[in-house]
């Protein structure tokens, strides 16, 4: 870890950034970790625990971060993209931040334990799956050894196809429970580097489009806005999910709504800023299959 | 109370449950969450717990992980409705909830669990005496299952409980060979035993009984003596540290980490705080309810005006120790925490609330010009 | 303002709502649609006298880009079986793009909602001109006609519970009544999950 | 608090009929915030109105519910009468209980049922209405015209005569368009040219008509009264302001076996060449495709390989090196008068259409179109005006007509009919029989639609005085035999198969809209119907208006038209035009986006979606006034109203003016109760 240790140094030695962002390790395993003086680099670490997505941190109204000055943040393949989606929506200036970009060969599902366990179909992270990028590309450094591809994990696309298998009344069944859990402390969107409203739309009452009551008809409203808003905008990060303090497995409509963009409008979430999202573009010939 | 104590043998236990079933009698017991959605590949997430209302010893999870939310959905739902109204002619009609809830039973709560319903009573019958709160606490029997401890994250040895602790229970069980050792706390408890009385078996007379006897103690013993390695902290001038600090920059150090989301409170077994809504149903129709809300949120304290006295995450991270540590036992002469440890667990980005009392605890020692951490006094100091 | 303070346990719906299920199922359809072809198409229909069945209720907007998914949200949350939504066809926008961003909007919220268990078949979407007035009596009668067949969309509207203080906070984490698949333990995977759901549950499949 | 008064109409029986308008107005009577509820037979009537003004004053209501017709019908009417009355306008909303209602359901307890329903949901959605005031926005006081056929002359000099400036943009090399291509009108038999010379020239010296020949418009950004149109100058490789015209270059050219256009193929002209001779600018034009040196060019040779027109010119006026270059103009109003071609039956057709390779033409040489034979028939036509065929030019005897070729025949062409075809075939055949007294003019016809002043009179002129032969049928196939041309018909009155040996035959081929017309209307974002003809906002009632203010149809683009109709649509445009320009400032709908600053966090998403370029970047600066982000701000006179930003945006930090979630919201809501 020295190679990022000794980047993060030269950053706040120099005075290129005053925070550095990355990862070190916690009284309950890897955690985010604000490194604002070259002597504390040697806390910086990263590997397979470091599942946390750092661009959640970039939010400009964070005020507790920005006030801490020009920040450098450690990102692997999911950050950048979800970097990349800030820029994209003007949330942030590629000039303002810099990137120091770490090879990942994937991540565990859980930054929980002591050590980084030996990444395995088991232990991989379901957020890996598929995942293309072992070097972030839109980065200012990068950093660490060459990567392989991540373990072939339980894969996501299965679990979506099972549901989609279903009839609808047991989808519903299926969703109702996992809703029903739920209690709406809005962690997923706090977790997500690409909820950044200054109000999120549960928190407007004029009107009240979205029951903040946790009930399912509340919740389901709220997931399906959740859902919505980040169609074609969701990294795949899988924080949201992992957020949950009730297991609700939102990374499976995450999962089926990446592969609706791209089976409709042959969208994949790009690391590169220029390339508009699907939503809020269109194409004279878009598929209408579905319209009367 | 009871001056012998019973067993509760497993079949015992299972026969019990049935039985409150059968009777329609809703027992709450920690049993197996495993939601379906995350069986592939989730074996971690399969092994969670949750609070429910059980019709059968095969969904019981005694003595496993712990619940991931507190007992305290079933004295302050997360949503619950206050009264829902309906225009009739030119006025409305209000219509209350009932408060005559139907008996129930908890059966192997943590006792940090149990013991955040008397601390949360004070806050519920302070100025005003919340309804619903105390119909529900009357008309819940609770069972503490003697806690092995769930892992470093424990503290409640540091918060004036301990893994067996009685506070808040109407009984106790600690697992022994075959079963669990009974004992009651209350009339309530004194009670539930007698009505189920043919569940339970009497403690073998003489050397038999002894031996359960020690070995539940030994269970306790052993828990107490793993979890008091975790975290010892001295209240009084942790107390005392934050009375003076509420600008210090210590706290700036803990907002960034902190991603707001709440979850913390809403695992926390005495967080208390919720969001009164009016939802309409229609036209001239509605309800009103009250939601768990949270410290943590930036809109928990957005004034109309635009204005929000608690600007940043750091000022909202400190009302959160504040309030639990300072505020509470001022007040109420409780500390607003059982050290369950949830909220370290379910923290997202790792904020380690154990971590932060023993860092504040060690700057309050240097203040104090004491040196080292947890003496004995701070324990009786508060208790008194 | 008088209030009268009845306590009552009640755990019926407000009369208004009562009864639904029993009579022979009329379907309540809420239909968005925008202002320049498909408003003037229902109104040709008019014009044209086309007769059709009355189970629509036409909420005007000016395009169809205006139409927010929490509309169809909350049109179910407030009792409607099914829901339409109409603009003008591609290239006949007022507004020349506001129906393509509709296009790709709803074309992955319909995805999105199906994937969470709502029949598309509850949902119709369809370009009417202001010169199609057959066409929208066709699409209305159409709707009524596969929503009628798919059954009252209770499972939804029974999400929050009954609209009255009488819904047990017990049972809070449980099943809502009528939705899901009781409170037995989670089985392995969605389909076993799904077969638990009492029949009737959700849309009739 | 609210209070609303709901007005439900009878419409005599149109709505009474079926709904139960007593009951709906007790029901009302019952819902919340309504303070009065009233029935009547007329509410449009003058009664009908009083009684909602006092209304207004007696109850001090704060919104009003008409329940009647289609707010397409009367929403201006009860809103100018609310206001007569004190009230804003805009918080006055329609329930649409007759078209969406009483016209189109039976029963009458389910119509009543969905009438009380449809008024409870404008009541909810009136109880959110916010008084709105009119935008005002200046208005560009001139005018763009595309097309300078005699729909776009007259137009021009109308506007321009009515005191304002015109630019005209023609996109050959000379004004005048088909009218310059006829030798006599239809029902007078009056010169084409003779007539419209003097508007092409008027036109051409006016001092408000800012004249663009050889341009074509290029880019349409803004909105009514503030247009921004970006005209392309096609590079014309002669100096207009060097050349006089003495048409020596023409001359010098070497190369001169060009088709016509002007001749419609039946002459030919140079590289460098002025269109006809009363051509307006009197100034050639360099044709690149077929310029020697421009090929050289483009084979990439090192030298020119001519340069003869260069050379002549003792002016200098040559410029073989010009480019396109664009201006923008500052418009504030456009009319469109970019004119018709003819169904080019010869070559490809148009998709899905079948056309009529039986007809020969293209390959027989005396098979020529309407067009042709008006160059032929013309004094300053290829043959001087003498009448000759194409192929030997021999006088031709006997000459066939075909009506309705492409026209009025799904099958193999257009389903409409061209219209002019009947009169001109008519005309077609006087002019031949004044030049040719014992030839044989033959026309088959489905039908003579001669509606029209004058018009019948003229076509049975033809048939009566100078004995053309009208067969009624379709002709089966046209085919060249020796030096004739074979004619197959069949005639559908003696029902007999007809065979002329005719020595020429002209088709009266459709009219169609010009080639590109699609992208021109996209440009100005007016929809065209499926044939491709430019849609005006309401046949009847806006017929020179199209769906995009400040839009306006002229001529044949928006449907076959003759010279008369072409001429007095121009008229009407410009009336429409100085109608707007009478004014300062222009009226608009207050019913725009405006974007919440507070939560707004600059995504701009908005920005994305928005048609009109409405959305601007405002900075948002701190205490210490520190530029610390940016927002949307909606220019209001840029929106024109969809909402599409409000859709898109996640924070609902946009609200759409008479359309707010507010109100929506409040809508849905109310159906909870059905």
């Amino acid at each position: 870890m020295s190679e990022l240790q000794d980047t993060a140094r030269r950053l706040l030695d120099e005075g290129l950034v005053q925070v550095v962002i990355g990862w070190e390790e916690g009284p309950r395993g890897a955690r985010p970790v604000f490194v604002t003086s070259a002597a504390d680099c040697e806390r910086l670490i990263f590997d397979a625990r470091c599942v946390h997505n750092l661009a959640t941190f970039l939010n400009p109204r964070r005020s507790q971060i920005t006030a801490l000055g020009k920040a450098a943040v450690v990102v692997k393949g999911c950050d950048a993209k979800a970097v990349a989606g800030l820029l994209r929506e003007a949330q942030l200036e590629r000039a303002g931040i810099v990137l120091i970009g770490v090879r990942c060969g994937g991540v565990a599902g859980e930054p929980a334990t002591l050590a980084p366990p030996a990444l395995s179909a088991e232990t991989v992270s379901a957020r890996c799956w598929g995942c293309d990028v072992r070097e972030p590309e839109s980065v200012d450094m990068l950093v660490g050894e060459a990567q392989p591809e991540p373990p072939v994990t339980a894969d996501l696309d299965e679990r979506v196809a099972a549901l989609d298998a279903l009839s609808p009344a047991e989808r519903f069944a299926f969703w109702t429970k996992e809703l029903s859990r739920c209690t709406q402390c809005y962690a997923c969107r706090q977790a997500c580097p690409l909820c950044c409203c200054e109000r999120c739309i549960v928190e407007k009452t004029e009107p009240q489009w979205i029951e903040t009551s946790p009930h399912p008809r509340g919740n389901f409203a709220w997931h399906l806005t959740r859902a919505q808003h980040l169609a074609g905008r969701c990294v795949g990060c899988g924080e949201c999910e992992r957020a949950c303090p009730v297991g609700i497995p939102l990374g499976l409509i995450n999962r089926k709504l990446q592969q609706v963009v791209y089976e409709l409008y042959g969208y994949t979430v790009s690391e590169d800023p220029a390339v508009p999202a699907p939503i809020g573009a269109y194409a004279t010939d878009d598929t209408q299959d579905f319209i009367e | 109370m009871s001056e012998r104590a019973l067993l509760l043998t497993h079949d015992g236990l299972a026969t019990l449950v049935e039985e409150l079933a059968a009777a329609g009698t809703p027992a709450v017991a920690p049993a197996w969450a495993g939601d379906a959605g995350r069986a592939a590949g989730a074996s971690a997430a399969a092994r969670e717990t949750e609070y429910r209302t059980v019709s059968g010893a095969a969904e019981l999870a005694f003595g496993e992980r712990l619940p991931r939310l507190s007992l305290k959905q079933f004295f302050l739902p997360p949503t619950e409705v206050l009264f829902s109204w309906r225009r009739v002619g030119g006025g409305v009609e209000l219509i209350p909830p009932p408060t005559d809830f139907a008996a129930q039973v908890v059966l192997g709560a943590r006792p940090c669990d149990a013991a955040a319903l008397p601390i949360v009573d004070k806050v519920m019958n302070w100025d005003y005496a919340d309804e619903l709160w105390n119909a529900r606490r009357a008309a819940t029997t609770v069972f503490s299952l003697a806690c092995g401890v769930e892992d470093d994250s424990c503290f409640c040895s540091a918060v004036f409980l301990e893994p067996a602790a009685a506070r808040g229970s109407d009984g106790r069980l600690t697992p022994v060979d075959g079963g669990y050792l009974v004992e009651t706390f209350s009339d309530k408890g004194e009670a539930f035993v007698a009505a189920h009385r043919e569940s339970f078996t009497d403690l073998p007379a003489g050397a038999g009984g002894e031996v359960l006897a020690v070995q539940a103690e030994s269970f306790r013993a052993t828990a107490r003596e793993r979890v008091a390695g975790n975290l010892a902290v001295d209240h009084g001038r942790l107390r005392d540290w934050l009375d003076h600090h509420f600008d210090d920059p210590f706290w700036a150090g803990l907002g960034p980490r902190c991603n707001g989301c709440g979850v913390c409170a809403s695992v926390c077994p005495t967080c208390h705080c919720f969001d009164i809504v009016d939802e309409p149903e229609s036209v001239g129709r509605g309800v009103r309810r009250r939601n768990w809300d949270t410290c943590q949120t930036c809109v928990f304290t957005l004034h109309a005006s635009g204005h929000n006295p608690r600007q940043d995450q750091n000022a909202r991270f400190r009302q959160r120790v504040e309030h639990k540590f300072l505020v509470y036992p001022l007040k109420f002469g409780d500390v607003l925490c059982t050290g369950c440890g949830r909220c370290s667990r379910a923290c997202p980005t790792g904020q380690d609330l154990a971590e932060i009392l023993a860092d504040i605890d060690a700057r309050a020692a240097i203040d104090a010009g004491a040196g080292a951490v947890g003496d004995e006094g701070a324990a009786d100091e508060a208790a008194s | 303002m008088s209030v009268v303070n009845q306590p009552q346990r009640s755990g019926e719906r407000a009369p208004d709502d009562s009864g639904r299920a029993t009579a022979e199922f009329e379907p309540r359809i809420t239909a968005f649609v925008c202002n320049w072809c498909t408003y003037t198409g229902a109104d040709l229909a008019g014009t044209s006298r086309l007769h059709m069945a009355s189970n629509v209720r036409i909420i005007r907007l000016p395009c169809t880009g205006r139409i927010d998914h929490v509309f169809i949200v909350k049109a179910f949350e407030r009792g409607a079986d099914g829901v339409i939504v109409s603009g003008c066809h591609p290239a006949d926008c007022h507004y020349t793009a506001g129906n393509y961003h509709a296009r790709r909007r709803f074309g992955v919220f319909r995805e999105l909602l199906s994937f969470l268990g709502v029949d598309p078949e509850r949902l119709t979407f369809s370009w009417v001109s202001a010169s199609e007035g057959g066409k929208w009596a066709d699409v209305v009668n159409e709707t009524i006609e596969r929503v009628r067949r798919l059954g009252p969309f209770d499972s939804y509207h029974g999400l929050a519970g009954a609209a009255t203080p009488a819904d047990d906070p017990f049972a809070r984490f449980e099943m809502p009544a009528g939705a899901t698949g009781g409170t037995a333990a989670a089985p392995a995977d969605g389909h076993d999950a799904a077969s638990q759901a009492p029949s009737g549950t959700g849309d009739a499949s | 608090m609210s209070r609303i008064g709901v007005f439900i109409c009878h419409c005599g029986e149109n709505i009474a009929r079926t709904v139960d308008c007593g009951a709906v107005a007790e029901a009302l009577r019952e819902h919340p915030g309504v303070v009065v509820a009233e029935d009547y037979k007329y509410m449009c009537s003058d009664p009908g109105q009083q009684l909602i003004k006092k209304a207004i004053a007696d109850n001090d209501l704060t919104g009003v519910v008409v329940c009647a017709c289609s707010p397409h019908m009367h929403e201006k009417t009860f809103r100018r009468a609310a206001a007569q009355a004190g009230l804003n306008p805009f918080v006055v909303e329609m329930a649409n209980i007759r078209e969406h209602c009483s016209w189109i359901h039976d029963d009458r307890g389910e119509a009543t049922a969905k009438a009380i329903d449809t008024a409870r949901t404008i009541v909810e959605k009136v109880k959110h209405n916010k008084p709105l005031q009119t935008i005002r926005i200046p208005v560009t006081k001139r005018a763009l015209v595309i097309g300078g056929g005699i729909a776009g002359i007259q137009a021009a000099l109308d506007i321009a005569d009515g005191g304002h400036e015109v630019v005209l943009v023609e996109k050959e090399a000379s004004i005048g368009g088909h009218m310059s291509q006829l030798s006599e009108t239809f029902p007078t038999l009056d010169c084409s040219q003779c007539i419209l010379t003097p508007r092409m020239v008027e036109a051409y010296q006016h001092p408000r008509i800012k004249l663009y020949t050889w341009s074509e418009v290029e880019k349409v950004d803004g909105y009514i009264g503030n247009f921004s149109v970006t005209i392309r100058r096609k590079a014309r490789s002669v100096d207009e302001d060097l050349c006089n015209g003495c048409g020596d270059c023409q001359a010098a050219c070497p190369s001169r076996r060009i088709d016509s256009e002007f001749d419609a193929g039946l002459s030919r002209r140079p590289a460098i060449y002025t269109p006809f001779p009363q051509a307006v600018p009197n100034m050639p034009v360099l044709d690149r495709e077929h310029c020697t040196l421009f090929k050289g060019r483009r084979k990439g040779l090192a030298k020119d390989a001519c340069g003869k027109c260069k050379e002549t010119c003792l002016k200098g006026a040559i410029d073989y090196d010009g480019q396109d270059t664009f201006v923008t103009e500052e418009i504030g109003a456009i009319v469109v008068a970019t004119g018709f071609q003819l169904y080019d039956i010869g070559r490809e057709q148009p998709a899905g259409l079948k056309g009529y390779g039986e007809y020969g033409y293209g390959e027989v040489p005396d098979v020529i179109d309407g067009l042709q034979f008006e160059r032929l028939a013309s004094a300053s036509g290829p043959t001087g005006g003498e009448m000759l065929r194409p192929s030997d030019g021999a006088e031709p005897k006997t000459v066939v007509f075909v009506k309705c070729v492409g026209s009025r025949d799904p099958e193999k062409g257009m389903s409409y009919c061209s219209k002019i075809c009947c009169m001109y075939t008519a005309k077609h055949t006087m002019l031949y029989k004044h030049k040719v007294h014992d030839g044989r003019a033959v026309v088959f016809y489905m039908d003579i639609r001669a509606a029209g002043k004058g018009y019948d009179e003229f076509s049975r002129r033809a048939i009566e005085e100078d004995g053309a032969e009208y067969i009624r049928g379709r002709v089966s196939r046209i085919f060249r035999d020796g030096d004739k041309v074979k004619v197959w018909g069949y005639d559908t009155l003696s029902h007999r198969q007809v065979v002329v040996d005719a020595d020429m035959v002209v088709l009266a081929t459709a009219v169609r809209p010009q080639p590109g017309i699609g992208e021109l209307a996209q440009k100005l974002s007016v929809s065209y119907d499926q044939d491709g003809f430019l849609n005006e906002a309401h046949p009847k009632l806006r017929p020179v208006e199209t769906n995009t203010a400040g839009v306006y149809l002229a001529g044949a683009c928006q449907a076959p038209r003759d010279i008369p109709e072409s001429v007095a649509m121009a008229g009407a445009t410009a009336a429409k035009v100085l109608g707007l320009f009478s004014a300062d400032e222009l009226e608009r709908d207050p019913s725009v986006a405006l974007v919440d600053e507070r939560t707004c966090i600059g995504c701009f998403n908005c920005e994305h979606v928005c048609p009109y370029g409405a959305i601007e970047h405002r900075d948002v600066c701190d205490m210490e006034g520190h530029v610390c982000g940016h927002v949307a701000y909606v220019n209001p006179g840029v929106c024109q109203g969809c909402g599409t930003c409000v859709a898109v945006c996640p924070s609902k930090s946009v609200e759409l003016a008479g359309f707010t979630d507010d109100q929506v919201y409040a809508e849905i809501n109310a159906l909870a109760g059905w």
